[in-house]
């Protein structure tokens, strides 16, 4: 449709200029693959480099790790190979051995060996891999890079402090070539990093300063023309377009269906629904739509969905620094007056389930981690509840409205952020279903979302929204809502400490621990933090702990869990992942390597 | 030699028509047309909705969840939004947020810039190169980046505070055309002779100076409230701005973001506001014709 | 003070053409309706003569002067009479592009405030070339030529007024230069509004100086439109009063001056101090001029101002405007006044 | 000639002192502004699903580009780098110039606003004369209404008016960008038709919103001068109608030099919302984007640079108008 627009409108001048260019020029972009995308930043100032946030290095297309992860609920270690075929993982998990692809080649047509691997791991110490830092004793941390031969590399991990989040954080290295990086980096970086995890603690200062400053120099730093192992090369980027080609040396080349990959800007939701609605995105990031929206786009010949679970869910969090909200009752009557399913069907009704549980897991998280539903409330609307719960809060009701026990008007403020469009709207439906129930609920909005970042830190809020539930690991779920921002932080010796309300960025202000029948004296924050260092099968024990514990304790009501919703057209292209396949919570580049997206037989 | 004689002639500035008897000049002028009274009646009842129209709504906001982005009809005469409200209850009960804001701040900008460039036109020296420069900032400054950066710093909790922060970023041409006529009133001797006559600083600013600027500062003030309502309306449709009740730029921000401009669904949701604001707009604009014509004999038809 | 008159026909040009006006009405349109600014004016300009208009403001002298070109402005407009120019005819019945040719080309006028008659972003001489543009002049250097010889002969630096804008000259300067304009193209019937007022002492005689020169050496018939009656009483054989829209007497400047006849004539005069004379004498004219809309529409125009009408309240004076007609004592001067049409026919009577 | 040189100093002087007062007040403005960079790159992240362990590496080497020590030391050495024309480091583009990262922007929105302007002037004097000669009769009314109308209507108004009409209803413009990827740039017919053709709608956007000021200045300038006597003048010496509107013309325009400076002030202002309703990646995307990151070294930049052109523009316009008015050209001083 697009296509058409544009030649429509350069018709006229086509006929001054000349004729014959125009048509050759549309005729080369026809070539019958072309596959439009949809990626959230595209910057045309950004270096193709994967470290810096706004770049030209797209995962899945021109930039690859060794691995891509499943994003298994409940196994953060699985993954489809990619620049490595293969890997050996000892078994106390300490010692991994990659074999690369044997056929991977550079675009231009040197060989991907292990060299490239060692420059890569060197340059993710200065750009802050996740298994990479540069400082002595780093749980988890890497301390060598062994390059075996040419097409073998052994990573090491610090074997005193293991975490089992270091493989899948190896693997997702990216891998960079090294006869253009080297360049960049001083031949001598590897003995600069084992003299800032080993040395004396002041030549390793220096060497991680020099490290460092490398990192800062690196990451604005990227090379002219790409060079790339995935399947596409960078042609040229715009304000608000990225043009990839395929890479004909890549070793699956074979897998990948199309000449060339337009990349469109995830600037401004209007602008990518109005190209869902044109049909012209073959496949897409989750985008926020609304439901009369959705319907539109599908209405659209070709347009489908594919959909799966997505590890996040919005939730309204309290300040239980501020009276009554420290009071759980008052807690729990607020979930028994909000209609969830309502508040999700306004604010996030084509790409959001209403939460079944507020127990700090999305419904998949629940059931992957096998958590036992039996035991959870679902704070199904019950007015009666909610006014027994208000009542052990001594909360009154006066002419409809409750009150709190001085007499003073029990308001309700809920903070947003204008930036959201999701929360703006669920958050006025919740203030009018409390406002219908006698409870004097308003909206207030932080201008954006940083102004929001910071009015949450500083406290300036009673009741706001928050993604929880962030998996994939179960530590990073909990972490949302017993980590740094509820007062947990974790201390020298792996152990955590909490600080008080308005301390240390503790601004959801509960309590260090909290009794609760049947589970006892539990300190939520210690429980998460042990997520990260026990194996899985504890790991599970731990988790419906938290969740029986956060969903008695409602530190925050989960609304909705976000579906990872991805809009795909089959006009042009076929093959596309079923729903819920763990691919698709990777880029269409990975779902390409890995065998999906076939042209469509003309 | 020749005697030079002036007959005594019936020659008066055409400055001062504006001086005796405005509104009944104005009445007169705004029955020429119909359509300047249409403009009247219009704005007067716009007027009316931002101050009574929120005592009609002093409870919840009629909602009928089940039927979002309804289009007219009975039970919604303008449909409803993204989550069944009624929008007629929506913008008669938005319309005093966005009003009160633009007239405060266009109240801001007339006081402040007329009092501003008389100050300056009147004692000039000093005090007006100060004040000038002072205007320049004003005005060179980029008026609606410095309101984007002052959105993340102020929390424009009510219309009072959001229509200082536009009148105080607004005031800068005002400033500049008053003082110029100020000066330029000065050129024609009006101040010279006035206190020639003994009379006072303040008997001159407010009985010389004050009417011969007051037309072009009541025009301005008119044109400033639709200038302020865009600004206001504006800063919601990029969605930097906070808001805490309901108004019509958070409709129009609303309708834009639930794809009412894709989909077509809920159209009434999205053109009530505006259709609203180019009707307002519209009376504005055909009172200031009407006032223009009061003011200026000069553009008055033949 | 004496009024220099040799009406000295000049024999080198073509003899000057003359200039009729019958029972011109000239009305405006307001919201009230339409108001005539000049009614049944009959003027006529004897050729090779000076002929100056005096009135106070509002009285219809300029719109008279201006309907000369045949430019009375909107929304005035000609209502009717005719307006005839010895080889034009009548210009009342002239195409709107015979009219434009005749402007400047045989009619020049010399302008009011003419400060500003000048566009202010061209240098004269630019305007010049326009003007020749305008008129299909092709012989671009004796344009140019012919308009040196004229500056010069108002003593000017030619060249140099000629890469002036407006604002560098001086007043006197510029109403030379709206002369020149009026004169470059040969014009015959010159009409000059108010050409002195706003000058200083010594520019206006010059420029009166100027004026009855080129008057003489060019052959002219011009009228001097002024509420001067020094300016008159200096250049101009015949003077017309103007009040109210009509004209109120007419005659050789000389009588007129010595010995005015229409009540509002000799007010005028009257206001005026001599250089000679006692301060006091000097009346002022009580009252206010007429304005479009306060200028009675029966009776007398200057009936409400009238020391006569104030005395001895004629019937007459409130039921119809008096005409023009010739005074009795055979000077040739026209009056429009009951009280002295009366006082005549009594002297008449008398002497039969 | 000397008299435009002294001009010039003047407002060059002038200009830098503005532009020092403009940038002191945008720094401490910037530096009040609630949020912290890192914290909104680092929840942005997590909210596109990376995890918070990625995240915060990811954000850790921001820190290295915030700027650090007292205020007054900071306020300091960004004077001094302004004076190299170094705008420090953008913290949106990690590591990347400030001064690119703005210049990207400006070059779009500078091309728009020429487009713009251009459109919006030509039909803006032109229908104005029009208005004012024909002010008596219902042409001119029409005219007149339209142009407070049109000049009343906020700029995204129309724009939104725009996109729905031109891109959902009858689609025959792009809708969002500057220009197609797939065509290859250079200059060559298509790439020119494609950058054409996503400029169209923002660059009417703009011309339809300014039309209106012209269209009113120009009316009642041009009434101005027809009162001025210089025009009954030139009728009564005779000049042909044409000469006469040219010598009206040409006035009349010269105050709209001003309003015109004015006018290229608004329109960077205003880019901000033409260029978020078409997407089209000029400096008002830069600057809402910098906001929306808190990237302060963007952020000034762009202040900056708006103002410079603002300035700028004001300058221009003055010397135009002393170009063209001969008045100021070439003093008072009378001839004799």
């Amino acid at each position: 449709m697009r296509r058409t627009a544009v030649a429509a409108t350069a018709l006229a001048l086509c006929a001054t200029l000349a004729a014959t260019s125009c048509s050759s020029s549309s005729s080369s972009s026809k070539g019958g693959g072309t596959f439009t995308a949809i990626l959230t930043q595209i910057d045309s100032k950004a270096p193709i480099n994967p470290y810096n946030q706004s770049t030209n290095s797209f995962r899945g297309y021109n930039a690859m790790m060794l691995g891509w992860s499943k994003n298994t609920a409940t196994d953060p270690n699985k993954f489809y190979p990619a620049i490595a075929k293969s890997w050996e993982l000892s078994p106390d998990g300490t010692k991994l051995t990659v074999h690369i692809q044997p056929n991977a080649k550079w675009s231009d047509g040197k060989p991907v060996t292990g060299d490239d691997l060692k420059l890569s791991a060197a340059v993710a110490y200065a750009e802050g891999g996740s298994a990479f830092a540069a400082i002595p004793g780093t749980a988890g941390g890497t301390v060598d890079v062994k390059v075996i031969d040419d097409k073998t590399v052994e990573f090491d991990q610090n074997a005193t402090k293991p975490l089992n989040t270091w493989f899948a954080n190896v693997m997702t290295m990216y891998v960079l070539p090294a006869h253009v990086w080297s360049a960049q980096v001083p031949s001598d970086i590897w003995d600069t990093i084992h003299t800032a995890l080993t040395g004396s603690a002041a030549d390793a200062k220096t060497a991680q300063d020099t490290i460092t400053a490398l990192g800062k120099k690196l990451i604005g730093w990227g090379p002219d023309k790409d060079v790339s192992a995935g399947p596409f090369t960078l042609t040229r980027v715009t304000t608000s377009e990225a043009l990839l080609t395929k890479n004909k040396n890549f070793y699956d080349a074979d897998k990948i269906a199309p000449s060339q990959v337009v990349i469109k800007n995830y600037q401004d939701n209007s602008t990518i629904v109005n190209l869902l609605l044109k049909g012209e995105i073959d496949g897409s990031v989750y985008v926020a739509v609304s439901q009369s929206q959705l319907d539109k786009i599908l209405a659209v010949k070709g347009n489908q969905v594919v959909s799966g679970a997505s590890p996040v869910q919005a939730s309204l969090v309290f300040n239980e620094s501020k009276k009554p909200f420290d009071n759980v009752h008052v807690r729990r009557g607020l979930a028994y007056l909000i209609d969830r399913a309502q508040v999700t069907k306004v604010g996030e009704s084509s790409s959001g389930k209403a939460s079944p549980y507020p127990a700090g897991l999305t419904a998949a998280q629940i059931q992957g981690w096998g958590v036992s539903t039996s035991g959870l409330n679902a704070y199904s609307v019950d007015t009666a509840k909610a006014a027994t719960e208000f009542q052990q809060a001594g909360l009154k009701q006066a002419g409809g409205k409750w009150t709190l026990p001085d007499g003073k008007p029990f308001t309700v403020p809920i903070q947003t952020t204008s930036d959201f469009n999701d929360w703006t709207s669920g958050a006025s439906n919740v203030a009018a279903q409390l406002q219908a129930a006698g409870v004097d609920a308003k909206v207030t909005a932080s201008s954006d979302y940083a102004t929001y970042l910071a009015d949450l830190a500083a406290g300036k809020f009673t009741v706001s929204w928050w993604l929880t539930a962030l998996g994939p690991s179960a530590y990073n779920i909990y972490q949302r809502l017993y980590g740094a921002a509820n007062g947990w932080t974790l201390g020298t010796g792996g152990g955590v400490a909490h600080s008080a309300a308005g301390q240390s960025g503790n601004w959801m202000g509960e309590a260090e621990s909290a009794d609760v029948s049947g589970l006892g004296t539990v300190n939520p924050g210690e429980l998460t933090n042990q997520l990260s260092q026990v194996p899985p099968d504890q790991q599970k024990q731990i988790v419906a702990k938290l969740a029986a514990f956060t969903n008695d304790q409602v530190p925050a009501i989960a609304m909705w869990d976000y579906v990872n919703q991805n809009f795909v057209n089959t006009n042009r292209f076929t093959g596309f992942p079923p729903n819920d396949a763990d691919v698709l919570r990777q880029p269409q580049g990975v779902w390409m390597q890995l065998g999906y997206i076939k042209a469509k037989a003309k | 030699m020749v005697t030079a004689v002036e007959i005594p002639t019936g020659n008066t500035p055409a400055l001062t028509p504006a001086r005796r008897g405005f509104w009944r000049n104005l009445w007169r002028v705004l029955r020429r047309k119909p359509t300047r009274v249409a403009g009247a009646v219009i704005v007067a009842l716009f007027v009316v909705m931002g101050v009574v129209g929120p005592f009609l709504y002093p409870a919840n906001l009629p909602t009928d969840p089940g039927n979002a982005y309804a289009g007219p009809s009975g039970s919604h005469l303008l449909g409803t939004d993204f989550q069944g409200t009624d929008v007629l209850a929506l913008l008669v009960t938005g319309s005093r947020y966005v009003l009160v804001a633009a007239v405060i701040a266009a109240a801001c900008t007339v006081v402040v810039g007329t009092g501003i460039g008389l100050y300056a036109g009147y004692r000039r020296g000093g005090p007006d190169s100060v004040l000038m420069r002072i205007t320049d900032f004003i005005i060179t400054i980029p008026g609606l980046p410095l309101l984007l950066v002052l959105s993340t710093l102020w929390k424009y909790s009510n219309p009072l505070t959001m229509g200082l922060v536009l009148g105080v970023t607004g005031w800068g041409s005002v400033a500049r055309a008053v003082r110029s006529q100020t000066l330029s009133l000065r050129e024609r001797g009006f101040i010279e002779a006035a206190r020639g006559l003994g009379l006072s600083t303040a008997h001159v600013v407010r009985k010389e100076l004050l009417p011969n600027v007051a037309p072009y500062v009541a025009m301005n003030l008119l044109i400033s409230v639709t200038v302020y309502i865009y600004l206001e309306v504006g800063l919601f449709f990029l969605g930097v701005l906070p808001f805490n009740e309901n108004n019509w730029g958070v409709m129009i921000s609303q309708a834009v973001q639930n794809g009412v401009t894709q989909t077509g669904q809920g159209l009434a949701y999205l053109l009530s506001p505006l259709v609203a604001i180019l009707l307002l707009t519209l009376g504005i604009v055909l009172l200031v014709d009407a006032m223009d014509e009061v003011f200026n004999p000069r553009l008055r038809e033949d | 003070m004496t009024a220099a008159t040799q009406a000295t026909t000049s024999t080198a040009a073509a003899a000057p053409p003359a200039v009729t006006i019958r029972d011109l009405t000239i009305v405006y349109r307001t919201p009230a309706g339409e108001l005539p600014a000049v009614s049944g004016v009959d003027l006529d300009l004897p050729p090779g003569t000076i002929t100056g208009l005096v009135g106070e403001s509002g009285s219809g002298k300029s719109t008279l002067a201006l309907s000369l070109l045949g430019a009375v402005q909107r929304p005035g407009r000609i209502a009717a009479g005719s307006i005839h120019v010895d080889g034009l005819g009548n210009l009342v019945e002239l195409s709107a592009k015979s009219l434009q040719e005749a402007r400047g080309g045989e009619i020049g006028y010399v302008f009011q405030a003419a400060q500003n008659s000048l566009n202010p972003l061209k240098t004269v001489g630019k305007q010049l070339l326009d003007l020749g543009r305008s008129h299909g002049v092709r012989d671009r250097t004796a344009l140019v030529r012919s308009a040196k010889e004229l500056l010069a002969g108002m003593g000017l630096d030619a060249a140099r007024v000629l890469d002036s804008y407006q604002h560098e000259l001086s007043g006197g300067m510029r109403q030379r230069v709206g002369i020149m304009f009026a004169l470059v193209l040969n014009a015959h019937v010159l009409v000059l509004d108010e050409p002195t007022t706003a000058l200083d002492m010594i520019s206006q005689a010059n420029v009166l100086k100027i004026v009855r020169a080129v008057h003489t050496e060019r052959g002219l018939t011009t009228l001097l439109v002024t509420h001067d009656i020094g300016v008159v009483a200096e250049v101009a054989e015949r003077i017309a009063v103007m009040y109210g829209g009509v004209v109120v007497e007419q005659g050789e400047t000389a009588d007129v001056l010595r010995a005015p006849k229409h009540p509002y004539a000799r007010a005028l005069i009257n206001a005026i101090p001599r250089v000679s004379g006692d301060l006091s004498a000097a009346r002022p004219l009580p009252g206010r001029p007429p304005t479009l809309g306060t200028i009675p529409t029966r009776g007398c125009v200057f009936r409400e101002r009238c020391a006569v009408y104030a005395e001895r309240q004629l019937p007459a004076c409130v039921a119809e405007q008096p005409p023009l007609a010739p005074v009795a004592d055979g000077s040739g001067r026209l009056v429009a006044c009951h009280a002295v049409a009366v006082e005549d026919q009594q002297a008449t009577g008398e002497t039969a | 000639m000397r008299n435009l040189l002294v001009r010039l100093a003047g407002h060059l002087v002038r200009a830098l002192v503005m532009i020092w007062v403009v940038a002191t007040f945008t720094f401490f403005l910037i530096r009040l502004m609630p949020g912290d960079p890192v914290a909104a790159q680092y929840e942005k992240l997590v909210q596109q699903g990376m995890s918070p362990d990625a995240a915060r590496n990811a954000t850790r080497l921001t820190y290295g580009f915030l700027p650090t020590g007292s205020g007054w030391d900071q306020y300091v050495h960004y004077l001094w780098r302004l004076l190299h024309f170094d705008f420090g480091r953008s913290t949106q583009t990690l590591g990347v110039n400030a001064s690119a990262e703005v210049l990207t922007g400006a070059k779009w929105t500078i091309g728009l606003v020429l487009a713009g302007i251009l459109i919006s002037f030509a039909l803006g004097t032109v229908l104005g004369v029009i208005a004012a000669i024909r002010r008596s009769s219902g042409v001119g009314d029409a005219l007149t209404i339209t142009g407070s109308l049109f000049h009343a209507i906020p700029q995204f108004v129309m724009a939104l008016v725009l996109i729905t009409v031109f891109t959902v209803i009858w689609p025959v413009f792009p809708t969002d960008g500057n220009v197609d990827i797939l065509v290859d740039p250079g200059f060559n017919g298509p790439y020119v038709a494609s950058l054409v053709s996503h400029a169209s709608l923002p660059a009417l956007a703009y011309a339809l919103s300014m039309f209106g000021s012209y269209l009113l200045t120009m009316r009642s300038s041009v009434i101005s001068v027809l009162g001025d006597d210089f025009v009954l003048a030139a009728e009564l010496r005779g000049l042909t109608r044409t000469m006469r509107l040219r010598y009206i013309a040409r006035n009349a325009l010269l105050p709209l030099f001003t309003i015109f400076a004015l006018t290229i002030g608004f329109m960077f202002g205003g880019a901000v919302f033409i260029e978020k309703a078409f997407n089209y990646p000029g400096m008002g995307i830069t600057l809402i984007n910098s906001i929306g990151h808190r990237d302060y070294s963007t952020m000034n930049a762009t202040f900056l640079l708006i103002t410079a052109a603002v300035i700028v523009a004001n300058i221009v316009a003055d010397l135009l108008y002393t170009a063209i008015d001969p008045r100021v050209r070439r003093g008072g001083e009378a001839v004799a």
